[in-house]
């Protein structure tokens, strides 16, 4: 466990989720701290919407303790709960209006009918959304009914708020909007928010720390900068997806510079990310805005593979470049038209891929 | 292949306790379709093409509305074993048209008060009055058919023809008729007599005889049937020959069969539900293989015999009313129903 | 693709057309001319003439039948609306889909048993030393008149309506929105209030056509007030009979029977009004 | 995920819930099961404590000629509605699938609407009509009745099934040089097989069932449920149940059938 | 019209294509040449899969000739044309086994049952998909359904194959691939191949011509490298997304030199671009890699706008920071994180953006 100073607002201890047989989430432990914003990343299945739902009450752990405050929370219902949750399908109720829908939550905490529509009205205005307020959700664009969705959670005022995957609906424009509105609002409420994502750019551009899970376990938790520089695991190389990965086993060449043995050759190391034990498992990270594409085989300190083109992606201002090396391992330089005007690429051309040293980073296994 | 020949009636006209020894005789097969009540019997006639059944067995009420839809063919009186008939039945009430005839009489029974002899006696049940018995209440059954309900109540009345009578008349059965709705449990068709005479649930019942009741005794029911002092009603059930029929011989070679002797005794004992025959060597045949449902039926010639009741006065027929409209008294039996 | 009807298309689309004028239609047009012939001697005879009408709609028992009618098929809609909604409820949420699909097949079997055998069962139950009376009995209770009363009618109906709207109500809420339950537990809605909050409001359309149905079942349904209800109250459907015993009158039936479809035909077009009310 | 989460499950509520579920399912099976056992039953009125043990009424009922032919008219009529109602209502699914034009809502209303008017009301309205036109009174009648409201089962049947049929199948197999005649006969039938079965076995079912109209139009050659009819009416006796089992037991035979045919190619689908 | 030299294969000669009072095509010109890969691209609604099913013969032109070898062949039903199609959801048979689905388009054209077999057997080779022939379509993967699509509409050997969208089913990495196996099978067959789809990127990559539509209309048509570098109107640079725009009228300044004015201030020309008649209505646009952002007003001879940042997106190596101007004008910048690091990037912050002169590009409006 983290040492942390603070008392965290949120804390899970141990805490498992198994279906059946199939454990979705193993033994996890994390906090929350008041007042900033988390992010859980992951592939698909990894567990993130399970987490998201066993702190709103809407799963049980199989294991474990979750509290708030430091008291346990396991047993309490979700509707004894004040963890208002955001839903990927936004879950408006569309039997009701847009300002009954704000107000659902009050009326259910027995709120007077004056004081709930004057609060209502109030996250209304706040989300910019009050003209709309006897208008039916089916007559509001995607933005709008986005905004009903957070109004409805946060007209409560809690300290913590649950959004699952809020914008992977949106199309790419309103993406970034929502985020700057969703980015301003946390900063000035407090609130703390825990964001479930898949997308990188939604974690990277807004969370103050990033959770990565895979398969149920949290594999690296830490700052957007720090992950990107530094992924921990393979796996979180792998993930980002920016970085081209071989594994391979430590070693040293001729000369006792330790190198990595892999099944496209040996390769030195960065300087400061020496090896640990020889023999042992590890893998290579390079990014692939950092690899260059020769037609010959290049010269120099740099490490090489021969790989052959096998196609292109064309994105705006640059390209990515995918390759083939001959045992089967793919490869991708992301270049801008520029550099790659004097290559004359071709599908199935033969071509070498380079990178220094120093630009390779060790992750382990 | 055997002819086919068909016949509409009430059921149990076509089963083969009846019929199996005239198919047998005549290489005929009947096709039988069964209906449960007069209406839904002419309903049915006047939907179908012409000459769709070869014979029919109708209530006598019937062979009147028959007759004057066109629906029947003319009979030779002389085909028929008439002189066999006890004399009452010779020239029956709507069976005939001026000299011409159209319909032969074959059973009749009689209506009076059926009842649980769990519940009541003979003797209370000796008068139409026991339906008004607070004993009775909500367990008064009606068979669901305006005439032989408001003829009894007619005969209650006094009324000495009960469907012969005038306005005032008129007025006073449906007075009188209006009083007993509070008893009553319920307006039945036919299987729903049966059944709920049976399991005890009606425990009195207007407009039935022992059509049913006896029906009901011979499977170990405690029910039975009596001819109040007020009188009883007849009904009378009558083969014809429809329009059209293709088989007219084969329909007539049937009628005769079943007017003869031994046709009428096998027909007094029909599985499906007993009857008197009007054929007095009928009766003399019956009394020779069953004297006891003879004796049970009164088809033994003497004092308190069907017939005797007959000449005594004590049954009148039921009939169309006379000096009012069938939808009058059909109309006010819905009435009845929704008061 | 061509969206116009050629050759081709008429080939599929006309048979159905034309089988359903022939023998939909024309019947139901029919009636309506029907209910302007007179009767003459027992036989009916093509004419145009309001009588019928006249005469139905003036008589106390038209109108008595048609109330009681009404009222029984609404009260039948209502039960079996309430009786079903837990089974549907239960059966949606509560058993896992293996279950799910046997609770639905057992619940399509009461479609191929006769309606006529189960209506005849009821009566060997609720007779006065009927099945229940007797089990009544062994507990000192009873006997009740349970046969031939409205309840028994009303019985019946729900017999009749309860496989189908427990099936309409259940598939349209299967297909309500899980999150929605969710999303109102996460407000604090408790398990109760969430049924009548979010449930019933979200699955309106399908139990207001799940009850018009039980309704439409009942308005025309003539067994079970015939054989539970002993025929006492008349409904129309019973009247539909007695009117043809004046003699072959059958255009006043016919009168009824176009006053029974006019109100199913309005019955239908408020419910589905309602269930959509607010929707687009 | 059907499931509930069981966070917010409370076992108690559950409990009761699924008594509640099962005392419904005791209703409507209680006079199902019933008839069944009074089928059995050697009372002519059964009652409680029940009679003794008899197959008395299957043997009366087997011994009655008029049975076996209400059988065959029943049979008879069955397949006859089976096949035309399915054809009929495959054609109604694929022109509602197919094509859009003026008065549809009107072609589709009249395809999917007489179910729903009472039974009573049609058998009238049908007798009425049929007989004018001399085609009452026997089988074909039946049929032409209950084509009449089966066709619309049929069609809901096949058009769910082309509803989950990919629209671009049809064009792709013009586009691969098959005329309109050819694309229906190899790929729209072939895809809508199932679902035809299905629908055959449903529309049978249902008029192996139906009664009230059957009896208007029937004339001489009732079929079974009119038989049935005609036992309650006119001389209640334990062969209901014997004729109501038999019955029963053919329907069921074909519904299950249909279950069948329609999971064995639903499943695949699924991936 | 564009004159040709070599008569084309196919050409749309004032098609339109109207459905009740919608027009989904507007007249539209254009020729088809013998070979090539056109790619027809635009967004979603323009009238991309609309032109393809009027080559198919599965809608009937409302106005206008399409001609195949300068045959009309309007009215001929699509079951008489040799223009096989690939569709997005791929319409195989699923009732019939992988080899029947290839044998399908033999059997209407009457072939015998040996023959279809041998040829149809033939294509599964050379897709590499033989091994599969008896299997039911169900049990193939997405790559390899797509391989049984294109062999099932390339059995007939025709002249032109047509492809709408058949790789947006398919996740990324299978995307590259499928790629490589579209422009490879097209070099080798020599068939036309027309290829409709939303992505630039698949456009960009495989095609020799890219025709981009709008609302029914013909945008531009050209090269991929012509359309990147010179969008002939503002819709193509907007729709190629990679542009920040001004629409403004052009003028000229106290010097006399041509400018554009516009709502966000008076922007220099680039030199070769000049301008037509001044007070005309045009848009200028800007490469998002070739902005610069800075704290302060930059000084030289640069355009730059003063704007608020609202949102960044992070992908990859690069980052794309979203601005508004204070007209309510959205403008993006793409960098590197490198670049990015000294500039203390804070959402709600105002900066200023810059470009050269020479970057700008002059379209019609
Ligand atoms: N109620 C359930 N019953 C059984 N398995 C479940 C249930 N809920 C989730 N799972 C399984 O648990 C795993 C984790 O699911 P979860 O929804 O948390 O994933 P996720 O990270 O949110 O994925 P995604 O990004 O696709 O939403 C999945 O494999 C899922 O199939
Ligand atoms: N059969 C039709 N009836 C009416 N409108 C149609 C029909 N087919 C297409 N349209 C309309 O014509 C326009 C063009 O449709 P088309 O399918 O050609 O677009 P598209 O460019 O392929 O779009 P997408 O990229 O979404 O597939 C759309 O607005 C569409 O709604
Ligand atoms: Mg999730
Ligand atoms: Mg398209």
């Amino acid at each position: 466990m983290t040492p942390v100073t603070q008392a965290p607002l949120v804390s899970l201890e141990g805490v498992a989720k198994h279906f059946g047989t199939y454990t979705a989430v193993q033994k996890m432990d994390l906090q929350i701290h008041e007042g900033e914003f988390l992010a859980l990343m992951g592939s698909s299945g990894c567990g993130k919407t399970t987490t998201l739902r066993m702190l709103a009450g809407l799963e049980a752990p199989s294991e474990g303790v979750i509290r708030l405050d430091g008291k346990p929370i396991n047993d309490l219902p979700s509707w004894s709960r004040d963890t208002p949750m955001v839903w990927q399908s936004l879950a408006l109720f569309p039997f009701l209006t847009v300002i009954e829908n704000v107000e659902f939550a009050l009326k259910m905490r027995g709120l007077g009918r004056t004081e709930r529509r004057r609060r209502a009205e109030q996250w209304l205005d706040r989300m910019q959304i009050a003209e709309f307020a006897g208008r039916n959700i089916s007559q509001l664009s995607g933005g709008q009914r986005q905004r009903v969705a957070l109004a409805r959670s946060l007209v409560i005022e809690p300290r913590i708020l649950l959004l699952d995957e809020p914008l992977s609906a949106l199309d790419a424009a309103l993406k970034v909007r929502m985020q700057s509105v969703l980015k301003t609002l946390q900063r000035e409420t407090g609130i703390t928010f825990v964001y479930v994502t898949h997308s990188q750019s939604e974690a990277f551009s807004m969370a103050d720390r990033v959770v990565i899970m895979s398969r149920g376990k949290i594999e690296q938790i830490g700052t957007p900068q720090d992950i990107y520089r530094a992924p921990r695991t393979r796996f979180v190389a792998d993930f980002l997806g920016s970085s081209n990965i071989f594994p391979g086993q430590l070693t040293r060449d001729g000369q006792g510079r330790p190198v990595l043995a892999t099944s496209s050759g040996d390769f030195a190391l960065p300087a400061g990310n020496a090896p640990g034990i020889a023999g042992q498992a590890a893998s290579l990270t390079v990014l692939d805005t950092r690899m260059q594409i020769h037609p010959q085989p290049p010269q120099g300190a740099r490490n090489s593979v021969a790989a052959r083109m096998i196609g292109e992606e064309f994105v705006g201002a640059t390209a990515t470049i995918h390759f083939e090396t001959d045992n089967g391992q793919e490869l991708r330089v992301q270049k801008s038209h520029e550099d790659l005007a004097d290559l004359s690429l071709a599908i199935g051309k033969p071509f070498y891929l380079s990178w220094s040293p120093a630009d390779g980073h060790l992750v382990q296994e | 292949a055997p002819t086919e020949l068909t016949m509409l009636a009430w059921y149990g006209h076509a089963e083969p306790d009846i019929v199996a020894e005239f198919e047998a005789a005549h290489n005929v097969k009947f096709v039988p379709k069964y209906y449960t009540g007069g209406d839904n019997m002419l309903g049915l006639i006047s939907q179908s093409p012409p000459g769709t059944f070869d014979v029919i067995l109708s209530d006598a009420e019937y062979v009147q509305q028959l007759n004057a839809a066109g629906y029947i063919e003319a009979l030779d009186p002389a085909d028929y074993p008439f002189d066999e008939f006890f004399p009452e039945f010779h020239k029956f009430p709507g069976h005939w048209d001026g000299d011409t005839l159209y319909s032969v009489i074959t059973r009749f029974g009689f209506l009076g008060v059926a009842y649980n002899t769990d519940a009541l006696t003979e003797a209370e049940a000796s008068t139409y009055d026991v339906f008004w018995d607070p004993r009775l209440t909500g367990k008064v059954g009606h068979f669901d058919w305006h005439l032989p309900n408001l003829g009894q109540i007619s005969l209650l009345n006094g009324n000495p023809h009960p469907y012969d009578i005038d306005e005032a008349a008129w007025e006073a059965v449906k007075e009188k008729t209006l009083s007993l709705r509070p008893q009553v449990g319920g307006f039945f068709d036919y299987g729903g007599t049966f059944s709920s005479l049976d399991n005890g649930q009606m425990l009195a019942f207007a407009g039935i005889g022992d059509w049913i009741t006896g029906t009901l005794e011979r499977n170990g029911a405690k029910v039975r049937s009596v001819i109040p002092e007020q009188g009883g009603l007849q009904f009378t059930e009558s083969f014809s020959i429809g329009k059209g029929s293709a088989k007219a011989d084969l329909a007539k070679a049937w009628i005769q069969y079943i007017t003869s002797a031994k046709g009428q005794a096998k027909s007094a004992q029909m599985a499906a539900y007993p009857c008197i025959v009007p054929n007095q060597k009928g009766w003399e045949v019956l009394g020779a293989e069953n004297p006891a449902e003879a004796r049970r039926q009164g088809m033994v010639p003497g004092a308190g015999s069907a017939i005797d009741m007959i000449r005594t006065g004590r049954i009148q027929y039921r009939q169309l009313p006379v000096q009012q409209s069938l939808e009058d008294w059909n109309d006010f039996w819905s009435e009845y129903k929704g008061a | 693709m061509r969206r116009r009807l050629s050759l081709y298309g008429l080939t599929f689309s006309l048979p159905l057309l034309i089988w359903q004028l022939l023998f939909f239609v024309f019947p139901l047009v029919f009636l309506i001319a029907l209910s302007f012939w007179t009767v003459r001697n027992f036989r009916m005879q093509p004419d145009f003439d309001m009588v019928n009408w006249t005469t139905m709609y003036g008589r106390a028992v038209f109108w008595q039948a048609y109330a009681t009618t009404l009222t029984l098929a609404a009260g039948a809609a209502v039960l079996t609306s309430i009786l079903a909604f837990p089974v549907a409820y239960a059966i949606a949420f509560k058993l896992s889909p293996r279950v799910q699909r046997w609770a639905i097949m057992l619940m399509v079997i009461p479609f191929f048993t006769s309606y006529l055998v189960r209506v005849y069962s009821w009566q060997v139950f609720l007779s006065d030393a009927g099945i229940i009376n007797v089990m009544l009995g062994w507990i000192g209770l009873g006997p009740y008149g349970l046969l031939n009363t409205p309840g028994a009618t009303l019985l019946g109906f729900v017999t009749l309506a309860l496989p189908l709207v427990v099936l309409l109500q259940l598939f349209s809420l299967i297909f309500i929105d899980r999150t929605l339950i969710e999303a109102a537990h996460n407000m604090r809605c408790g398990r109760l209030r969430t049924v009548f909050a979010v449930v019933i409001p979200s699955a309106r359309v399908g139990l207001v056509i799940a009850a018009l149905f039980a309704f439409i079942l009942s308005f025309g349904d003539f067994v079970s007030p015939i054989y539970l209800g002993g025929g006492d109250p008349t409904t129309l459907s019973i009247l539909i009979t007695d009117t043809t015993k004046s003699g072959q009158q059958w255009p006043r039936a016919a009168v009824i029977a176009l006053t029974m479809i006019a109100t199913l035909m309005i019955v239908a077009y408020l419910a589905v009004r309602f269930a959509y009310r607010g929707r687009k | 995920m059907n499931r509930e989460n069981e966070a917010n499950r409370n076992p108690l509520i559950n409990g009761a819930l699924l008594a509640y579920v099962l005392l419904a399912y005791l209703f409507v099976f209680a006079p199902i099961v019933a008839s069944f056992v009074f089928s059995f039953n050697s009372d002519r009125f059964p009652s409680i404590p029940l009679g003794d043990f008899s197959t008395e009424w299957y043997r009366a009922v087997a011994a009655d000629p008029l049975v076996w032919q209400g059988l065959r008219n029943t049979l008879l009529v069955g397949v006859g509605v089976g096949v035309i109602s399915t054809a009929l209502g495959f054609g109604a699914a694929y022109t509602d699938h197919r094509y859009n034009f003026l008065g549809k809502q009107v072609y589709l209303a009249l395809a999917l609407l007489p179910p729903t008017i009472p039974v009573v009301i049609m058998g009238l309205a049908m007798l009425a009509f049929l007989s004018r036109v001399n085609l009452s009174g026997d089988a074909g009648a039946v049929i032409i009745a209950h084509v009449v409201i089966c066709a619309p089962f049929a069609m809901a049947v096949i058009r769910l099934r082309l509803s989950q049929m990919d629209p671009s199948l049809e064009p792709a197999a013009w586009n691969l040089g098959a005329s309109e005649w050819a694309a229906m006969r190899h790929v729209v039938i072939p895809f809508c097989r199932p679902a035809i079965l299905g629908a055959l076995f449903v529309t049978m079912a249902v008029s192996f069932d139906e009664f009230a109209i059957a009896w208007f139009v029937s004339g001489l050659n009732e079929t079974l449920p009119v038989k049935v009819l005609g036992f309650l009416q006119g001389q209640v006796s334990p062969r209901i149940n014997a004729v109501g089992t038999f019955v029963f037991i053919v329907s069921m035979t074909l519904l299950i059938l249909a279950q069948l045919l329609l999971g064995r190619t639903a499943a695949p689908r699924k991936e």
